[in-house]
C-alpha cells in the first residue's frame, strides 16, 4: 500500500509507510512532496527522550532545555510522551543488554521521517564503560544516528547546536 | 490559596528580566577554567606518554612523530572523551590545555579528532 | 567493646573480632552461626542493616554484613564476616530480621551466585532474564565474552 | 483475583529506568514487585579494571545528579585504605560542594514531584531557581554536572575569594527561595489534597525497613550520617538533623525543603571559616601510587540519602573489590510497602517521594478484568488519567483520609 508521506506530514497523521528509508529516497520523482515536507520540518521538531542505561547527566541537561534558561520551545523543539508523536529520538546511554528489547520496540513505533541524535559520550562510544559485560557500548551499532553531541554531559547548548545541525541536515534533504 | 505570596512572586517576574538565554543568536561565555575541548601544542610534548597511561577512557594513542623527544606523540580520538581532566593535570610540559570551546555537537564521530601533525 | 565481649563469652574462640582506627569493628563468625548472631546484634540495637557486600577472593566467597546501632549518644558500626563455599554457596537469608535484605540477597545471588536458603523470591536482580544460568560477572574466573 | 500491571515507561522525566509490577485489585493496590538493572552497567566489575585514579572518573558516573557525593565517598574511602589524611583547606572545599549539590539536587526534585502532581509552574520556577547553582559550579569546578573536584589526598582546584563571595549570594537567594516555596506548598490546596496521607510510612516500619535519607527523616526518625557518624568536617559545622513526623509524601517534600535552609547555612559557614592556606592535595599521593593492602568502609550523606562503598585493596593499582550501595536501592523495600493499599492514581507521587533516579521503557498495559478490554498507557497519559480521575472524586477521598 503506498503511503502517501507528504499529506501525513501536513495533518501530522500517522499512516503506516511501508516504504522505508532508502526507497523514499529513490522516490525522489515526488519534488512537490519532499518540498512540503522540508517545510513541515523547518518548523518544529518533536522529541522523545529515551534513556537506555544513562547517569541521568545527559537526561538533566536534555531537560534543562525545556525549562526557563534554555526554553527550546522557540524553536517549536516539544518534548513528547511517547514515541507515536516523535520525530527525533534523544538516546543516552550505552544500550545496556536489558533496555535492548525496548529501544527497537520504541525505534520501530516512530513514524517513518525520524532521525536519531544520541547525546553524551557513553551513547557515541561506550564512554568510560568500555568493555562492560552488560553494555552493548555504542548507540550506532543498533540505530542509525543522525548527529552525536559529545560530553559527558554535554553542554546544554552543545545540545541545542545539535538539533540546529539536524534542522540544516532535513533542510539539505539527507 | 496563598494570595499575597502569589502575587509577590508575579509582580517580581514582571519586573525582573527575562531568565531565558538567548542562545543561538548570543553565543553565552564560559567562565575561565572551563572544561571545553582539550587543545594540544606538539612542540611543548615531549612524547612521555604519561597521558596516554592515566586517561581511564583510552582516548589517547601514541603514535611514532618526529617532533618529539622520545619521537612519539599523543593522537587524541575525542569521541570517546569524557573532559575529566587528568591529561591535563599529569603532562609534565603543560602540552595538553582545555580551551573555553563547548561546541560538541558533530555529525560524523571522527570530526573531533586531534591528530598531531 | 561491649558487643565484643558478649559474643565472645556466648561463643568462644569461634569469633575473630579486631576494631580498625576508624572505630569499625570487624567480627569474623563461622557462616553457621549467622543467623543466631544477627538475630542477637538485632535484639542489641543494631537494626540498620547498611548492606550485605559479597565478593570472591580466589578460595572462598566472602560476605560481609554492614551493621549501625544508631545510639542516642554514639553510633557504633560492626561488620560481620563470614565466608561460604565457592563451588556450592549456601548461606541462610536474612529476610525476617531484616526486610531491606530482599534486594541486597537477590543481587548478591545474581551477580555471584550465592544461594540464600528461605529467600522467597529468588530471582535475578540485574541481569536480563535470558542470561545463561551460571553466568555470575562478579565471580574471579568470570571471562566477558563480546 | 489481582491484576498484574507493568509500569512504565515512567516520564522520560525521571531518570533511571525502574520497571515495577504492581498487583491491582480494581483500583487500590495490593502488591508491588521491583524489576531494576535497565542501568547495570556492571561499574563494580569495571572498576576493578581501572586505576586507583581512573576510578575516581568511573565511579563519579554512577548517577548524574549526585555524582560529587560518589566521588568523595570513594575519595574518602581510598584515603582510608592509602591511610593518608587530606589537608583541612580540602576538606572544606570538598564540603562545600557536597552541599551545593544537595542544593541543586533538591530543587531538582522539588520540580519532580510537583511535575508528577501536575504542578508545572512550579516545576518550572524551581529548575529555574536551580540555574544559579550550577552557574556557580560551572565556575568553581569547571563543568555544569560532575564536578570531578576531589581526588585521592584532597582537591584539584583551589577556590578563589570571589567564587565564595559568589556562594554566599546564592546560599542566600536559595534559602530565601526555599521559605518561598515552604510557604506555598503548605498553603496550596492541591498540593495537600495530592500528597498528605498518600504513601504513608510508619516510623516503626521506617526504621524496620531500614529507609534511609529524607524518607526516613519524614517518619520522624533521626538518622542523617552527617549528623550520627559525622564525617570530614561535619562535626564543627553548625548542623542539625531536620525531621518531621508527617510520614507522607508531604512530610518528605518539607524536609528537602528545610534541608536546603540548613544547606545554605553550611555553605555560608564554610565560605567565612575556610582556612588559609596553599596545599590543597597531598604531594606524596600520585596516580601510580600503591596502596597498603586492607579494606575500608566509608560512608557519606547523599542528597537521597545513606551512600555506602567498601574497598579491599590488594597492594596493587586496581582495588580488589568497588562495593557501592546506592540510597535508591535502600528506599526499595519501603516503596513496595508505602504502596500496598492505595489507588493506581497515587502511584506518580509515591514512586516520586523517595527521589528514585527512575525512568523506563515499557508500557503501561492495564487490563480491565470485567470488561475484558486492554488499555496501554505511557507514564505520561497515567499522570494525566490521575490527575483528572482526582478532579471529579477527591471529596470523596477527602472524607476517607480524615
Amino acid at each position: 500500500m503506498y503511503s502517501i508521506d507528504g499529506i501525513c506530514i501536513i495533518f501530522k497523521v500517522n499512516i503506516p509507510c511501508n516504504l522505508d528509508g532508502e526507497s523514499f529516497r529513490e522516490g525522489r520523482k515526488m519534488a512537490l512532496l519532499s518540498k512540503l515536507r522540508k517545510w513541515a520540518f523547518k518548523r518544529s521538531l518533536w522529541a522523545f527522550h529515551l534513556n537506555t542505561g544513562s547517569c541521568n547527566g545527559c537526561d538533566i541537561e536534555i531537560l534543562d532545555l525545556f525549562t526557563p534558561k534554555y526554553d527550546v520551545e522557540r524553536f517549536g523543539i516539544k518534548l513528547v510522551g511517547s514515541p507515536r508523536h516523535a520525530d527525533v529520538l534523544v538516546v543516552t546511554g550505552p544500550i545496556t543488554k536489558k533496555s535492548l528489547e525496548r529501544v527497537k520496540r520504541v525505534y520501530e513505533q516512530m513514524p517513518d521521517p525520524k532521525y536519531v541524535v544520541v547525546v553524551g559520550t557513553c551513547g557515541s562510544t561506550g564512554g568510560l564503560f568500555q568493555g562492560s559485560y552488560n553494555l552493548l557500548g555504542s548507540v550506532d551499532k543498533l540505530l542509525p544516528v543522525d548527529a552525536y553531541v559529545i560530553g559527558c554531559p554535554a553542554k546544554p547548548e552543545a545540545i541545542i547546536d545539535a538539533f540546529v545541525k539536524l534542522m540544516e541536515k532535513i533542510k539539505s534533504g539527507a | 490559596m496563598p494570595w499575597g505570596t502569589l502575587l509577590r512572586e508575579a509582580i517580581r517576574n514582571l519586573v525582573n528580566k527575562p531568565a531565558t538565554v538567548n542562545y543561538p543568536l548570543i553565543q553565552t561565555k564560559v567562565p575561565s577554567g572551563f572544561r571545553g575541548i582539550l587543545s594540544f601544542d606538539i612542540n611543548k610534548c615531549i612524547g612521555c606518554g604519561t597521558c596516554e597511561r592515566v586517561c581511564p577512557t583510552n582516548v589517547i594513542k601514541m603514535i611514532p612523530n618526529e617532533k618529539t623527544r622520545l619521537k612519539k606523540a599523543p593522537r587524541f580520538e575525542l569521541s570517546k572523551c569524557v573532559f575529566c581532566g587528568s591529561c591535563v593535570d599529569v603532562c609534565p610540559t603543560k602540552a595538553i590545555t582545555f580551551t573555553e570551546n563547548y561546541h560538541t555537537a558533530v555529525i560524523r564521530k571522527n570530526e573531533l579528532d586531534i591528530i598531531p601533525e | 567493646m561491649s558487643i565484643i565481649d558478649t559474643l565472645r563469652n556466648i561463643y568462644g574462640e569461634k569469633v575473630k573480632a579486631t576494631v580498625d582506627k576508624y572505630n569499625e569493628i570487624w567480627i569474623e563468625i563461622p557462616s553457621l552461626l549467622l543467623r543466631e548472631v544477627l538475630a542477637l546484634l538485632q535484639r542489641n540495637g543494631y537494626d540498620h542493616l547498611s548492606t550485605i557486600t559479597g565478593h570472591d577472593d580466589g578460595e572462598r566467597i566472602r560476605l560481609i554484613y554492614h551493621l549501625i546501632k544508631f545510639g542516642t549518644k554514639s553510633t557504633e558500626m560492626v561488620n560481620i564476616v563470614t565466608y561460604a563455599d565457592r563451588n556450592n554457596p549456601v548461606v541462610p537469608s536474612m529476610i525476617n530480621e531484616y526486610p531491606s535484605a530482599l534486594v541486597y540477597e537477590r543481587e548478591i545471588f545474581d551477580l555471584l551466585g550465592v544461594k540464600f536458603e528461605g529467600h522467597k523470591g529468588l530471582k535475578r536482580l540485574l541481569l536480563p532474564e535470558d542470561v545463561p544460568e551460571d553466568f555470575h560477572p562478579l565471580r574471579k574466573d568470570f571471562k566477558v565474552q563480546e | 483475583m489481582s491484576v498484574r500491571i507493568p509500569i512504565g515507561p515512567i516520564h522520560p522525566m525521571l531518570k533511571e529506568p525502574i520497571n515495577f509490577v504492581f498487583y491491582v485489585e480494581g483500583e487500590t493496590i495490593v502488591d508491588a514487585e521491583p524489576n531494576i538493572g535497565f542501568v547495570h552497567r556492571g561499574i563494580e566489575k569495571l572498576a576493578e579494571t581501572k586505576t586507583w585514579f581512573q576510578n575516581l572518573y568511573l565511579l563519579e558516573k554512577v548517577c548524574g545528579i549526585c555524582s560529587s557525593s560518589h566521588q568523595g565517598c570513594y575519595a574518602q574511602c581510598a584515603e582510608r585504605i592509602f591511610e593518608v589524611e587530606p589537608p583541612e583547606r580540602a576538606l572544606y572545599i570538598r564540603t562545600l560542594m557536597w552541599e551545593l549539590e544537595r542544593l541543586h539536587s533538591h530543587l531538582l526534585w522539588l520540580g519532580v514531584i510537583m511535575h508528577e502532581i501536575g504542578f508545572d509552574t512550579l516545576f518550572m520556577y524551581a529548575w529555574r531557581d536551580r540555574e544559579k547553582v550550577l552557574d556557580l559550579v560551572e565556575m568553581i569546578s569547571g563543568r555544569r554536572v560532575g564536578y570531578s573536584i576531589n581526588i585521592i589526598g584532597g582537591v584539584r582546584r583551589d577556590i578563589s575569594y570571589d567564587m565564595l563571595v559568589k556562594a554566599v549570594e546564592v546560599a542566600n537567594f536559595i534559602a530565601e527561595r526555599a521559605e518561598h516555596y515552604e510557604k506555598i506548598i503548605l498553603k496550596e490546596e492541591t498540593v495537600i489534597n495530592r500528597t498528605q496521607g498518600v504513601g504513608y510510612l510508619s516510623k516503626a516500619d521506617a526504621i524496620r525497613l531500614n529507609a534511609v535519607g529524607p524518607t526516613v527523616r519524614a517518619s520522624g526518625v533521626k538518622r542523617d550520617v552527617r549528623g550520627n557518624m559525622p564525617y570530614g568536617i561535619y562535626d564543627e559545622t553548625p548542623f542539625d538533623i531536620v525531621i518531621d513526623d508527617g510520614c507522607d509524601v508531604l512530610a518528605r517534600i518539607i524536609v528537602r525543603i528545610r534541608e536546603m535552609v540548613v544547606s545554605a547555612e553550611i555553605i555560608k559557614w564554610i565560605a567565612f571559616q575556610i582556612p588559609k592556606s596553599e596545599d590543597i592535595k597531598l604531594k606524596k599521593i600520585t596516580p601510580f601510587t600503591k596502596p597498603p593492602e586492607n579494606e575500608a568502609v566509608s560512608r557519606v550523606e547523599a542528597p537521597r540519602g545513606e551512600l555506602f562503598y567498601y574497598i579491599k585493596s590488594n597492594g596493587s593499582l586496581n582495588p580488589e573489590r568497588v562495593k557501592i550501595r546506592t540510597p535508591t536501592l535502600a528506599n526499595i523495600a519501603s516503596i513496595i510497602h508505602m504502596v500496598k493499599g492505595h489507588y493506581i492514581a497515587d502511584i506518580p507521587p509515591i514512586v516520586a517521594g523517595i527521589d528514585p533516579c527512575m525512568s523506563c521503557m515499557d508500557r503501561v498495559i492495564i487490563v480491565d478484568v470485567n470488561k475484558e478490554k486492554k488499555k496501554v498507557m505511557t507514564y505520561d497519559e497515567i499522570r494525566r488519567y490521575s490527575i483528572k480521575w482526582y478532579k471529579n472524586n477527591y471529596k470523596v477521598i477527602k472524607e476517607e483520609r480524615r
